[in-house]
């Protein structure tokens, strides 16, 4: 009884069992749904909303959103086999160029919310029309294809059974978990959040700190590009599109406020699982286009009057 | 101030004072309005005047939609598939037993419902408006797609011609439905949905019906949406289960640009309006000062941004002086 | 008259919060013609009670009583048209909406179906004009000073012309002005015959206004009397149980040290072109009537607003500081007034707002040191005497218990210079002591202590030098025996012969 | 003369092309075309300016673009259509003013156009059912793949699909799946698919780059390449000669959008021209594929290898009944 009462009172742990208890039924009532191999590819799948949904996650919790993940991904992921010096055998170059690049769109959104005072919202809304307008230039250029290796090994290979993508975000929600758990930074993040004009009279700095969150968006959101990238080994203009929706759906799912100020990472992560889940249990039923769309819908939403309860205000 | 108290004073200076904060947004939509004029002079004629407001009424109307639920601190996703919907229902009913009024009155309706149900969720059940009204874009969406799916459907063309044709129908229907929420403002149930976005647990305790004006809001939010979706019809000749997509975040946009906050209770219709009149007339204007595509994103993004960022920028720096 | 029947009863009340008890079994009658006084430490449930005889909460169990007659549920909506009115503090004003709007949400005069603004005109001028309101009543709420958004709070209840008026706390952001306009009207109004039940922790207007008293205590009743024929210190008595000293600490022999702050021509939002210097050692007093430029000053020397001087020395070093940053940098910290919404992150824990503005300092390579940050979070919420666990959102402290955390959590940061803004706002008498016993324990161990206060006894008791704000500019400077109350509401009000002697 | 044609324009024109989205390959592919014969008029006297408009993917967007070439008078449109009835009633009032409308790709409802340009689209399905039919002998489990739902080229392609499936009783569908035309999400939507159903004997993609998606998610689960259709895109024929695949494609010729300025300008000299230029479907199977290949390089990687075309094709095309 205590132990239902502690998931109850845990958003994240609540959403985890949510996907355990949505994996188990529909692999005992969908043939291969519950095959290792499936469940590997939707870890896969969910790695790249959950990386793009780190950036995210982090913004919301400042109490800010970044609508240009999807731009970013996309941008990362076609511009990176363009600028992937031929010299370099590893491809390393070509991933920290890349990188840089998405991370240098993040400072430009955090610069527009902090000095300009953009509301976050328009000047994310911005960067991706801005970004749109650099693929007209870049895209349809010749060398889309990935060759590089590292990009490759990264969206191919499963050393010891475990594709790279999920070690890789394995690593990010580390990180982004000790940051917010573990580093003054992300109580600061969340002060702001919650409160920011209290956060400033404490010494808190808001252009600081909103510089260093979009800037940490960016470069996760390039990361999932080029996870993306090595996952289909060619990017596309709008490639990146489907990640902007999932990565807010994914943090809201996880039990953080949209508003700011409350939630964790933690809950992401589920968030994220949860999502490619439903959206593969849609899949492989069988109707037409209009009734798939309304399970989803209704999946989504049985699902979020399990876990997604706000707390009183 | 006692010598003014004529009996509409309070009211005026009220309304007068909530302009404040948007003159530089009313500068730069005047600048654009102009700069069209002089591009392209057939502006100020009838029917060109007819035609450049049909195209931006149905953005006008959802960025109402979506500043009125903003305004009571929440926000809808799915503002697109309910445009659809709208047009949808149109285009599949007019046809039917109770002809053009029993079909306006079917969309009208089926707004009504649906923002009603989606506000009874968010209040009652205390869910996040984002990631229901999320969910409820992919149910309505499968239900424009099953009642037509693909463009298609009928819409009588006297119906169309009214009110897309050469005549600025559509700009009298956009002041009339601004007046009607001018008048909804003073009521007390619209203004409790000011204050309920602004601070529910101090208009509790001032015995506004907190949840009930949510719900008002998200219906009336519906059935805007719904009404942009039966324009849209109109407009087009035709329903199509998809048409209304962008409007989601473009309303966002327009509401947030007109100065709308995220956290409810800040901000004005009058500036989402603007702001949704600066995106629709921004299109016009690049386009005849003949911008390659290239431009005309670079050029968006630019101007969305300048429209927020300078008068703020202007106004932190006159508080330096 | 004290033996009319009650117009509003609690009855034998339960309450509590996640299963934490806050009244256990509570009676309460308020009767009409009668100002009804309810006393008690921070959280004893004073507000609570309140929120249960307005509709606001639901008594887990126990009745509310209109008339005499129990009411079934109990909403706010039910209680205004049971002509109950409460002034809560601040707490229910919309920041975007006018004056008048605010006044009338709720209960807002009709005709079609529309407001009726011609008329809640006439009625908002009316309310206004009984507690001085003067601004233009088209005038956003956001635009106000706290203590006149608490003027408006007044009035709003006023404009409901109540039968039972309920007031928690309505003087702890008002100078002594706009207080005595305040208790003007509540006599006016219990001379009418209106029911009154207030709440504060200024015992002096408690003493002055109230005729019975209601005592909580440990989530019960321990007085239910009247208050004839007692004086301050058995109201004190009844209120803490027990024989207590003086509230201010004795004035440290004067000699201030070196110069902490100094400026000329300094100019800050409302403050216009002052000069103003703090030493070492002192406790400096900034009065005024509400809003007169008191905040912009202690905002602007902390950096928080744009300000500009001619001349500027803080903390030994030429010019202002630029931001927060820089201010705390330079051993300057700032207590808002408005806790809620400038001190506090609310919904966060105790502990994570204790610890805010040490979390660099305390971070090891980076990383947060959890064992420092408990060990200093224990530390401070005993210094001051915040009990319970500090897990808890600091939203469900009581109102004092939040201005000890808005407080304690600068003290780590050892600073040499304190802006206080209304420190002792809402803070029930005994904490009252402990802090004026901290600052001048500041005082004497070096740093300087710049006090906004609305509360005027602190400012004449506590105060080692006061500076009097009107319209921005130094109304009068006034030090030693010069400081008196009559001096300082004087100049306040402008009534003043130049700055006595100075 | 053609369709909407006055006579009272005169060389050298301007044309306005009224794109719905130009970010996507296909897009800029098809838009070089467009740049590339424009070109080639001007230096023949017969164009002088290009207008280029991007709707990005927003009908409603679309048609006020429409609506400022009629307002800026431009001698030609080019458009492909964002819905396939939302356009109708602008690009009639275009054909009014007696510009020349060429709609191509997506088609709209409208006949007042000068003249619609397109492939088959019901002939492409059936082509490729009849294909797959035909692999599998008449009888197995095959998956359909479609692109988006709610568009009428993804409904029309899956209509002609129909005939020939009812024919082949022994064709058993067992799932199908609407996806964008984009590799990443076919990928991630057939290995889904993949999992729930042991047995695939065939894929019917329908279009775009969904074809590689489904060809990769086969790839990386390690399951036997089956019977797959497709279409010209660059990545799904490098894959089908990699994993030596049995493959059927064909193609929607990025040239449509060059052989409509041409036919445009055609029109506006007076030239008679049908109102629906039908362009047949090539075939790429084992025989043809080597020479689509051949000229990979010259194309994007993300693109489509589309087949030459010159002017004599164009005339050849216009001079059918
Ligand atoms: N909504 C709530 N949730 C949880 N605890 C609450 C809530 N409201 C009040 N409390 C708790 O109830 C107790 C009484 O609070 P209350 O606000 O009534 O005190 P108070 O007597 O008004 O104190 P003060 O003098 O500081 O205003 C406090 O301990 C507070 O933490
Ligand atoms: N845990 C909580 N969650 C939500 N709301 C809370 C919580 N704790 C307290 N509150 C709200 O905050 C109030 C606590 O104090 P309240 O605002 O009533 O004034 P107060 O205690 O008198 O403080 P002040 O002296 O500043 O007026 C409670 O009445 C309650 O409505
Ligand atoms: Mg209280
Ligand atoms: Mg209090």
């Amino acid at each position: 009884m205590n132990a239902v009462k502690t998931i109850f009172r845990n958003p994240p742990l609540l959403t985890f069992v949510l996907v355990a208890l949505v994996w188990l039924v529909a692999s005992f009532t969908l043939r291969g749904f519950g095959a290792y191999g499936h469940l590997r590819y939707l870890l896969e799948l969910a790695a790249v909303i959950g990386i793009a949904a780190a950036g995210q996650t982090l913004v919301i919790l400042m109490g800010g959103i970044d609508l240009s993940v999807g731009a970013v991904i996309t941008v990362t992921a076609i511009l990176l086999p363009l600028i992937s010096p031929a010299w370099d055998p590893t491809g390393l170059v070509g991933i920290a160029l890349a990188l840089s690049i998405a991370t240098g769109i993040g400072v430009l959104n955090g610069a527009g919310a902090a000095y300009l005072r953009v509301p976050p919202i328009i000047m994310t809304l911005a960067m991706a029309t801005f970004l749109q307008g650099l693929l007209v230039i870049v895209a349809g250029g010749s060398a889309v294809t990935v060759s590089n290796p590292a990009v490759i090994l990264l969206g191919q290979s499963r050393p010891l059974g475990v594709p790279s993508g999920v070690l890789l975000w394995l690593a990010v929600s580390a990180v982004v978990l000790i940051l917010i758990h573990r580093m003054p930074i992300g109580a600061r993040f969340l002060a702001i959040g919650a409160n920011p004009l209290a956060a400033r009279l404490s010494g808190v700095s808001l252009p600081r700190n909103t510089l260093i969150l979009y800037a940490l968006s960016g470069f996760f959101a390039g990361l999932a590009g080029i996870l993306v990238l090595g996952m289909n080994r060619q990017g596309y203009v709008g490639i990146g599109d489907p990640y902007l929706l999932t990565s807010i759906a994914a943090v809201v799912l996880g039990g953080t406020s949209i508003l700011g100020g409350r939630g964790t990472y933690a809950g992401t992560i589920p968030g994220a699982i949860l999502l490619v889940t439903t959206t593969a249990l849609i899949t492989v039923v069988n109707a037409s286009p209009g009734w798939r769309s309304i399970m989803f819908g209704t999946l989504i939403l049985a699902l979020l009057l399990v876990s997604g309860r706000e707390a009183r205000r | 101030m006692s010598a003014v108290s004529s009996s509409g004073w309070l009211y005026g200076a009220i309304q007068r004072r909530r302009n404040r904060g948007l003159g530089g947004l009313y500068l730069v939509v005047a600048a654009f309005l102009i700069l069209y004029a002089v591009l392209f002079p057939g502006i100020l004629s009838v029917g060109g005047f007819s035609k450049f407001t049909q195209n931006w009424f149905p953005l006008a109307l959802v960025t109402m939609a979506q500043a009125l639920l903003m305004l009571n601190g929440g926000i809808t996703l799915a503002i697109g598939p309910l445009v659809s919907l709208g047009a949808v229902i149109a285009a599949t009913t007019m046809d039917g037993m109770f002809g053009v009024p029993g079909g306006i009155l079917a969309v009208a309706l089926t707004g009504l419902a649906i923002g009603t149900v989606i506000g009874a969720i968010v209040a009652h059940l205390r869910l996040p408006a984002i990631i229901v009204t999320l969910a409820g874009s992919f149910i309505i969406t499968g239900v424009a797609l099953i009642l037509l799916p693909r463009p298609g459907g009928f819409i009588p063309d006297w119906l169309s011609n009214t009110l897309a044709g050469h005549t600025p129908v559509a700009f009298l229907l956009l002041v009339v439905v601004l007046l009607l929420w001018k008048a909804f403002l003073a009521t007390p149930l619209g203004l409790g949905i000011y204050a309920a976005g602004d601070n529910p647990v101090g208009a509790f305790r001032s015995g506004v019906p907190v949840e009930r004006a949510k719900i008002a809001a998200f219906a009336l939010s519906g059935l805007l949406t719904a009404l942009a979706g039966l324009f849209v019809a109109a407009q087009t000749g035709s329903g199509d289960p998809v048409i209304g997509a962008p409007f989601t975040l473009n309303s966002i946009a327009a509401a947030v640009l007109g100065g709308v906050g995220f956290l409810g209770g800040k901000g004005t219709m009058r500036g989402a309006i603007c702001g949704s009149l600066l995106l629709s007339v921004m299109i016009n204007v690049m386009f005849f000062l003949g911008f390659p595509p290239v431009a005309q994103y670079v050029a968006q993004g630019l101007i969305i941004v300048g429209a927020v960022a300078v008068p703020e920028l202007l106004k932190s720096w006159r508080a330096r002086r | 008259m004290t033996d009319q029947k009650p117009l509003l009863e609690a009855r034998q009340v339960f309450k509590g919060f996640f299963g934490n008890p806050v009244l256990k079994g509570v009676d309460i009658a308020l009767r009409p013609g009668r100002v009804h006084a309810l006393l008690g430490e921070n959280g004893a449930g004073k507000s609570t009670l309140i929120n249960l005889l307005s509709g606001a909460l639901q008594p887990d169990s126990g009745t509310i009583a209109v008339d005499g007659k129990p009411v079934g549920r109990f909403s706010p909506a039910a209680a205004r048209a049971a002509g109950i009115a409460v002034v809560q503090q601040e707490l229910s004003l919309t920041a975007d909406l006018s004056i008048a709007e605010n006044i009338g949400l709720g209960a807002f005069p009709r005709r079609f179906g529309l407001i009726d603004y011609a008329e809640l005109h006439r009625g908002v001028r009316e309310v206004c004009a009984m507690v001085g309101l003067t601004e233009p009543l088209d005038m956003p709420v956001a635009d106000l000073a706290l203590g006149r958004r608490q003027m408006v709070e007044i009035a709003k209840a006023l404009y409901r012309r109540p039968r039972v008026l309920i007031l928690d706390e309505p003087t702890s952001s008002l100078s002594a002005h706009e207080a005595g306009i305040l208790a003007d009207v509540i006599e006016a109004l219990r001379d009418r015959g209106t029911a009154l039940l207030y709440i504060s922790h200024r015992l002096n207007e408690v003493q002055a206004l109230c005729s019975h008293v209601t005592v909580l205590k440990d989530g019960g009743v321990t007085a239910d009397q009247s208050l004839s024929g007692i004086d301050g210190e058995g109201l004190v008595r009844l209120m803490v149980g027990r024989e207590t000293g003086d509230l201010f600490p004795p004035r440290a022999a004067a000699n201030p040290g070196v110069l902490r702050i100094g400026v000329e021509g300094f100019s800050a939002g409302l403050v216009r072109d002052i000069t103003f210097s703090g030493r070492a050692g002192e406790i400096i007093g900034i009065g005024g009537l509400v809003g007169q430029g008191q905040e912009d000053l202690l905002l602007g020397l902390y950096g928080a607003i744009p300000a500009k001087a001619v001349k500027a020395e803080v903390s030994g070093k030429p010019g202002l500081p630029a931001d927060v940053g820089a201010a705390n940098a330079a051993g300057l910290v700032y207590v808002p007034a408005d806790r809620k919404h400038e001190g506090l992150v609310l919904p966060h824990s105790i502990a994570s707002n204790l610890i805010l503005p040490s979390l660099g300092r305390l971070a090891r390579n980076g990383f947060r040191d959890r064992a420092a940050e408990t060990g200093l979070i224990a530390e401070l919420a005993k210094r001051l005497t915040i009990k319970g666990d500090v897990a808890r959102p600091v939203q469900a402290l009581s109102g004092g218990n939040q201005q000890k955390v808005a407080l304690a959590k600068w003290l780590p940061l050892d600073p040499s210079v304190l802006l206080l803004n209304d420190p002792t706002r809402g803070v029930d008498i005994e904490t009252k002591r402990e802090i004026y016993l901290m600052l001048r324990g500041f005082a004497t161990e070096g740093r300087l202590v710049i006090i906004a206060s609305s509360d005027t006894p602190e400012l004449v008791h506590l105060c080692d030098r006061v500076v009097v704000l009107r319209e921005g500019a130094v109304a009068a400077e006034l030090s030693g025996g010069a400081i008196s109350e009559e001096a300082i509401v004087g100049a306040a009000m402008g009534v003043d012969r130049k700055g006595a002697a100075a | 003369a053609a369709n909407c044609i006055k006579g009272d324009r005169k060389a050298p024109y301007t044309v306005g092309w009224a794109n719905i989205y130009s970010v996507p390959t296909w897009m800029k592919q098809t838009e070089g075309t467009i740049a590339a014969e424009v070109e080639e008029l001007k230096k023949a006297g017969l164009v002088k300016d290009l207008m280029i408009t991007d709707a990005q993917g927003n009908a409603q967007t679309q048609i006020q673009h429409i609506q400022s070439m009629i307002d800026a008078n431009v001698d030609a449109i080019v458009v492909i259509a964002g819905s396939s009835n939302a356009l109708d009633r602008v690009i009639s009032d275009a054909c009014d003013k007696g510009i020349a409308v060429v709609n191509f790709d997506s088609l709209v409802n409208t006949d007042k156009v000068t003249a619609k340009i397109n492939t088959d689209s019901a002939e492409w399905g059936a082509g490729a059912a009849k294909w797959l039919a035909d692999q599998l002998g008449g009888k197995g489990k095959i998956i359909v793949m479609n692109g988006p739902a709610g568009i009428s080229v993804s409904d029309d392609r899956r209509k002609g699909a129909q005939p020939v499936l009812d024919a082949n009783p022994g064709l058993e569908i067992i799932t199908e799946t609407n996806t964008e035309y984009n590799a990443a999400p076919a990928q991630e939507a057939m290995t889904s698919l993949l999992f729930a159903n042991p047995e695939i004997d065939g894929v019917l993609s329908l279009g775009g780059a969904i074809s590689a998606g489904s060809v990769m998610a086969f790839d990386r689960q390690g399951r036997e390449q089956v019977p797959v259709t497709g279409e010209n895109a660059r990545q799904f024929l490098e894959l089908w000669k990699e994993k030596g695949l049995k493959g059927w494609a064909t193609m929607q010729p990025n040239w449509l959008g060059a052989l409509s300025v041409y036919t445009a300008v055609q029109a506006l000299e007076g030239k008679d021209v049908p109102a629906f230029v039908k362009v047949p479907l090539p075939v790429i199977d084992d025989s043809t594929i080597d020479s689509y290949l051949a000229r990979a390089e010259n194309f994007p990687a993300d693109g489509y290898i589309y087949s030459d075309y010159d002017q004599a094709l164009f005339d050849k095309l216009l001079a059918q009944k």
